[in-house]
């Protein structure tokens, strides 16, 4: 099944990108955010939280005496003074301690003596995507689309519990649903959590006790099972980080998510979202990115062309934070309509004009959820055309649509069925996109045709006025978000000209071990 | 008393489908553990039809039972808030008419309910399926607060406002936060005498209006709700308060 | 959507299964069963039962001097002699009194004693088709594929709450599933009926209830929903002559299955069956022939030839009986195994086969029910399956699946759900199968093409052989009938040369009013 | 003691899900009776997720509540007849061996019964998904009466032919017919003395091995059963009896 669409089109709609990004990315240069260094100080292993549970890398960062400098250059020259570890630096912080002034200490030394807990750092980060790529040499993980389910107890042991079981019930990939607006914290919560809210706490030792239940279902199971929670938010580089050092193998990771669905400053989201893709990149992170958020908060039929252009921003975010397009999970959604005639022809021309137009990425392909309602049954049979969907248009990473989805964060009973009926429509329809071809002119090719078409109209809209002004105007999703309001936006700071921070310097070229 | 029982293919057989997981590995005795819990839930004619591991520790089972239980259809009240709604300039006119003044709503998703669809479908210009929201009526000055407002908030804001009535949406309704948030709402007005004269109104997937008037609310509004619902309630029962 | 079929190989297939009906038909001109001469007595106005519960249609046939002369003779000679109408001379017989013999009254005057009440039941025929055609104009039925519930209670008036019900969701045709094994019995029942086993006996009575039911229910609706029952099984003519009174507008009516899968003998059926069509023909009943039971004996990857073989066979049957292609429901179903790879793509390759060698045929199309078990929620998704199947290939009469198949005749709520199913699927992915191409010399089209060509086999060994030979040699459906043996032998006689069936010289021309 | 409740997504939250048809017109009174009936059953946090009206006089309700039953999995037994199968040559081994002759089984589908396809899977030659039928066996003489087989017949045939095992199916269960097919083949051989020394086995898709045993059978075989599950089941019983 091939699509004939106008190449020329989609070359332009990727120069738009460019050209809409890279103004952005000279910003992104520029500046740096309380979240990046925290990453920074984390990826030096700082962990822990002081008495009132705040996280030392939040206290560090905090007690810079110049932030705009990078917290790097003012731990090196602690440690120089006081050959501390950088968690102990940062635990004297928090005991009160005052931090050195890095002017104090000579470039060279204070550098050196960060290299160390730098190169301990990146080691981490490559041993966990080496140990990654050898698990998946013996232990295949299996053949796309990627079954991929969801967790969202609230509870990291029942998220266990209910993770190890869809695992043996099929599942390729579990995501542990973070816990309700999690994003809009600025600070990582720390240790196992059993009271989130509708989801899970994304924290570090989570992330262990999911990725070592896994690890031991992958095991039994002969097949590696991938693990995944979300970035996007006001720690994305430090949920970068972590998930890097804890063997994630993809994460939620959107260019404009957190600014257009949960009033994010732009500019602490544009410059968090290239340092944690620059993290994602070296550890062999897939990301997610968020289109399924246009089409549940509006009509997807007319929400199409604004899917496809964000898809356009956020591969041209990612390629400049060298991200490879194998590691681009670029999202879209089964959202139309149930009852509208023809719906079904609509979503197959979007997932096969996706499917060419990327065709080295990842695709994540989100399950119906706005329209579904309490009818479990007919929930389940829109899951099942949405399956069809996905197989025939091989999408890659294939979240399965639960048809409590209307009712409640899924049972695991809800689980077990939702797997089951993904398993039943693949198998059986296995090779059926292959098998037939789409009829030229026909509606399929009109409305592949006039989605393109829309994007490229937004993207040059866009690229007209520049990226910060449209989302300034309502260009996406219909949401106004001024340059200058928003969350975070007391985060972000123009880096002075000692600004030091050695991973980004590290992980700049992108370049990604095999 | 018309006594009411649910129906598979003759009246009054009581058969009623069930499923649900248990937390044990299947066998055949899994299949008897399923057959014996429906009965001692009082079932009869249990018939588990369907039985499997679907992981190493859970079953799932789809069974088919009988129940002897019945409700009496005649006694069961649930006056709906929604009666034969009336169309946006019956409703303007109404306003027009018995209150002489546009009347002010306030909407918002209160405590951490985020989900601004379902307010919005009902207030927004846009609407929802093809009926325009409050905003477009003239009989209307809608507020629309957003998402994730404190009630507290909320009450400031109707009363700094005067508002005629509050709109309250709550989707989520794990742990029952829902029903915390609609009772703490209430609650805080009641306790600041703000009560009197508003109109307050629940809505949501889950919401009825049975519900909503146990919480203390002039009205609730459940899934498929349509705007012009809202508004000929809103504009009848302020309508109906007016003197003369 | 289209096959690229060898049109060869069907011209093939249809010469040859005329080559096989051929023979029977002249065997069929020169025999006559009980059945037919019970329908003609029927047709003449006999009804009604003795105090025993036996029709009095019974009791005339059994005490005809020479049935070889046809009832006909006897009852025109009877009329002519006493001057009773043929209810009157059917009770005298069930009260005790002979017949008198035929011989004794000359030749026309017995013709012309019965020509009133042969009219009257053409008449009366013609009336019940003119009023369908009425009622079809001004409440028209909709679009194919029309769907076809079935209700099976036991107890006619519970069937018709069920039935009414079923319209009011949606069904555009209802059937009511005989009692079981009512195709053994050598009588039709009498009266309203409540205590059926697995299904409703088929009474004319039943017929009448069901019938008057549903059109008010058509009024009430706007449009006309149509009603079925089952005529294959020992009674056949008579149940066709019913069906056409009591303006049924489908029956069951297949040549060979009450042969291989009701034991009946083969000489019974194709006699009966040929002039149960000729009813069907006149009173514009489509037919509903039973290829889904090859299918749910056997495997039906293996069975599809036989299928298709089945299908030619009962098309040449059904034209030799005049029955226009416009009212031939060939039958198939959904039967391959939903766990096999790509089982899917078998069944649009069979059922766009079969919509393309019978292009006007209003095909009938079986729900999977063999592979359901007890979980209804995988079973919905097969049925949403079949749905897509029969949309994308534009069947005519879709036989909706029950989630509940394997656990029990279908609910209420069930069939409301078999309803929504086909409803959703059908209408999202309504124009799908006119908007794709099959790949040329794929899987699909490679299976059609064996289908047809493993088809053609098995008529050219059955034409080889004659029909009757072959099932004694049980070529279909592996299952061996002889020729002299099974149920309702006993009723199957020559004709002499006296023999008279009024009604079959009236229908012999196919001729069809408008 | 170890008590099993139905598991949503926490331990013992006794989640459950309920679908049924109510013979009322659909209101949001409607929707009160549901949630009313099933408070009745016994469930507690009843919600009533879906209610719709299917037809005029007819709704459809999909229920989710919770229970507080439990029943105690470690007493629940519920031997099944299929043991660890052995292939086609142990049982034809074990048979020669141990009884030293072929033995002799009738299967039919008894009263009204038609669908062969089940106990045909059993035992015909064909067998089932993969699985040869107990025709293939060389210790087997097999006699399949077919369909609809009344129970004087079989057990006539049974005693004539000094059968060793009798397998009876029943797939139609409609107004407990297959209960009561059961029943009368187990009180016939009974009453004729003739069930001594004969093995009698039920199967069908809704025969478990309890209720088998329940209704005097010595095996009950039911859904997805294999042959080898049966050919083991009836070579290890007959070895069993044999002396010595
Ligand atoms: C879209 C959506 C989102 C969007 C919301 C975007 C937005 N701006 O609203 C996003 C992606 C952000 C989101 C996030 C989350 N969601 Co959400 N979401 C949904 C979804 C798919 C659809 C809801 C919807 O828009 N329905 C369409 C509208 C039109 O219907 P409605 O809300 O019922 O409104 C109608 C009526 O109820 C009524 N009405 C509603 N409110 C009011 C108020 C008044 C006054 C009146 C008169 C009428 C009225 O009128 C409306 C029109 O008829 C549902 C699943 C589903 N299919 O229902 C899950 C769902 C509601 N979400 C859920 C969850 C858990 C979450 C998260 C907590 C997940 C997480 N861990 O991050 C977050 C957090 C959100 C938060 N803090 O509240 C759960 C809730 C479980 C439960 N029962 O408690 C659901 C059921 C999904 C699931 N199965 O897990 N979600
Ligand atoms: C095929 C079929 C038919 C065929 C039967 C052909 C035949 N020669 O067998 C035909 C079309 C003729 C038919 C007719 C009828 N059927 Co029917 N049929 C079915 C269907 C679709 C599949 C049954 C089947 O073959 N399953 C596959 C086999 C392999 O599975 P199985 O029987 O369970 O057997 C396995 C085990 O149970 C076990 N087993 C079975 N028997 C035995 C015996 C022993 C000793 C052992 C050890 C093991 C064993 O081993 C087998 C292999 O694992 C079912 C629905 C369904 N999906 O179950 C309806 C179904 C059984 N039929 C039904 C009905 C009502 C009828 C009719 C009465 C309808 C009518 N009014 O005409 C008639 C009458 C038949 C009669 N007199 O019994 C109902 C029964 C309802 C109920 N619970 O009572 C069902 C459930 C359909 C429905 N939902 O309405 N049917
Ligand atoms: C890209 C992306 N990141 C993050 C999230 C969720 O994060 P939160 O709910 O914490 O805002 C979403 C939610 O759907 C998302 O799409
Ligand atoms: C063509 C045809 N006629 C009749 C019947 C049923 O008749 P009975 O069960 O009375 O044999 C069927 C059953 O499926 C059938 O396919």
């Amino acid at each position: 099944m091939e699509l004939r669409i106008d190449r020329e089109a989609v070359a332009r709609a990727r120069r738009l990108a460019g050209a809409i990004v890279d103004p952005v990315e000279d910003f992104i240069e520029r500046h740096s955010t309380v979240s990046v260094e925290r990453a920074v100080a984390r990826l030096c292993g700082v962990d822990g939280v002081d008495g009132a549970g705040v996280p030392l890398a939040n206290r560090l960062i905090d007690a810079l005496p110049a932030r705009e400098a990078g917290v790097a250059r003012a731990l090196g020259a602690a440690i120089a003074e006081s050959g501390r570890t950088p968690q102990q630096v940062a635990a004297a912080v928090a005991a009160g301690e005052a931090l050195p002034d890095p002017a104090g200490t000579p470039e060279t030394a204070l550098r050196a003596a960060l290299r160390v807990h730098i190169d301990a750092g990146l080691a981490r980060i490559d041993a966990a995507r080496a140990l990654r790529t050898a698990l998946l040499a013996r232990l295949p993980q299996g053949e796309p689309p990627l079954l991929y389910v969801i967790v969202a107890s609230g509870n990291i042991y029942e998220d266990r519990t209910a993770a190890v079981a869809a695992a043996e019930g099929g599942a390729q990939i579990v995501a542990v649903i973070r816990s309700t607006a999690q994003s809009l914290l600025d600070y990582v919560p720390f240790g196992a959590t059993t009271e989130g809210f509708g989801g899970t706490y994304a924290t570090q030792e989570n992330f262990r006790l999911m990725r070592a239940a896994l690890d031991e279902a992958s095991e039994r199971l002969g097949r590696y099972v991938m693990l995944t929670n979300y970035a996007s938010g006001l720690c994305m580089p430090e949920i970068a980080a972590l998930a890097a050092l804890e063997r994630l193998d993809m994460l939620l990771n959107d260019s404009m998510y957190g600014i257009l669905f949960r009033d994010i400053n732009m500019q602490r989201t544009f410059v968090d979202q290239h340092f944690s893709r620059q993290l994602n990149a070296r550890s062999g992170i897939v990301i997610n990115t968020g289109e399924d958020n246009y089409l549940t908060t509006a009509d997807a039929v007319e929400q199409a062309p604004a899917v496809l252009a964000s898809q356009f921003v956020n591969e041209a975010f990612a390629r400049r934070a060298g991200l490879p397009a194998a590691q681009m999970g670029l999202g879209d959604a089964y959202e139309i309509d149930p009852d509208l005639e023809d719906g079904f022809l609509l979503q197959v021309a979007q997932a096969q004009l996706t499917r060419q137009i990327f065709p080295d990425a990842p695709l994540k392909y989100m399950p119906p959820t706005k329209h579904m309602t309490g009818n479990i049954f007919k929930g389940h049979l829109i899951d099942a055309m949405f399956n069809l969907t996905s197989v025939m248009t091989h999408q890659t990473i294939h979240l399965c649509g639960m048809l409590t989805e209307a009712i409640h964060t899924p049972f695991l009973g809800d689980r077990a069925l939702a797997l089951e009926n993904a398993r039943y429509v693949m198998t059986t329809a296995r090779h059926f996109g292959d098998e037939i071809e789409i009829k030229a002119g026909g509606r399929i090719e009109l409305r592949a045709r006039d989605v393109l078409s829309g994007a490229v109209r937004i993207l040059d809209g866009v690229a007209q006025r520049g990226l910060m002004r449209a989302i300034e105007d309502g260009t996406f999703a219909d949401i106004r978000r001024p340059r200058d309001g928003g969350r975070g936006y007391d985060g972000v700071f123009a880096k002075d000209a000692a600004y030091w921070n050695p991973f980004a310097d590290a992980l700049a070229g992108g370049a990604v071990p095999a | 008393m018309s006594l009411v029982r649910p129906y598979g293919d003759t009246q009054d057989d009581g058969a009623v489908q069930l499923s649900f997981t248990l937390p044990i590995a299947w066998d055949e005795a899994a299949d008897e553990a399923a057959r014996q819990l429906v009965a001692k839930m009082g079932f009869s004619d249990v018939s588990v039809v369907e039985g499997r591991a679907i992981s190493a520790g859970f079953s799932f089972f789809v069974v088919y039972a009988r129940t002897l239980v019945a409700v009496d259809a005649s006694t069961i009240r649930a006056p709906s808030a929604t009666g034969a709604a009336l169309s946006i300039e019956q409703v303007d006119e109404l306003i027009a008419r018995r209150v002489g003044r546009k009347l002010k709503v306030v909407g918002a998703c209160i405590g951490t309910d985020a989900h601004t669809v379902g307010i919005d479908a009902i207030l927004n210009m846009k609407g929802y399926k093809g009926d325009y929201g409050l905003e477009r009526y003239r009989g209307f000055e809608v507020f629309n607060l957003g998402s994730q407002i404190a009630v507290e908030d909320l009450v400031r804001f109707a009363r700094e406002r005067d508002v005629d009535a509050i709109l309250a949406s709550q989707v989520v309704t794990q742990k029952g936060s829902d029903i915390a948030n609609f009772t703490a709402l209430a609650e805080l007005l009641e306790a600041e005498n703000a009560r009197e004269g508003l109109l307050l109104i629940a809505g949501g997937p889950r919401v009825t209006n049975l519900l909503a008037a146990e919480l203390g609310y002039d009205g609730g509004f459940g899934r498929g709700t349509l705007p012009r619902d809202v508004a000929t309630f809103i504009a009848r029962r302020i309508s109906d308060r007016q003197p003369g």
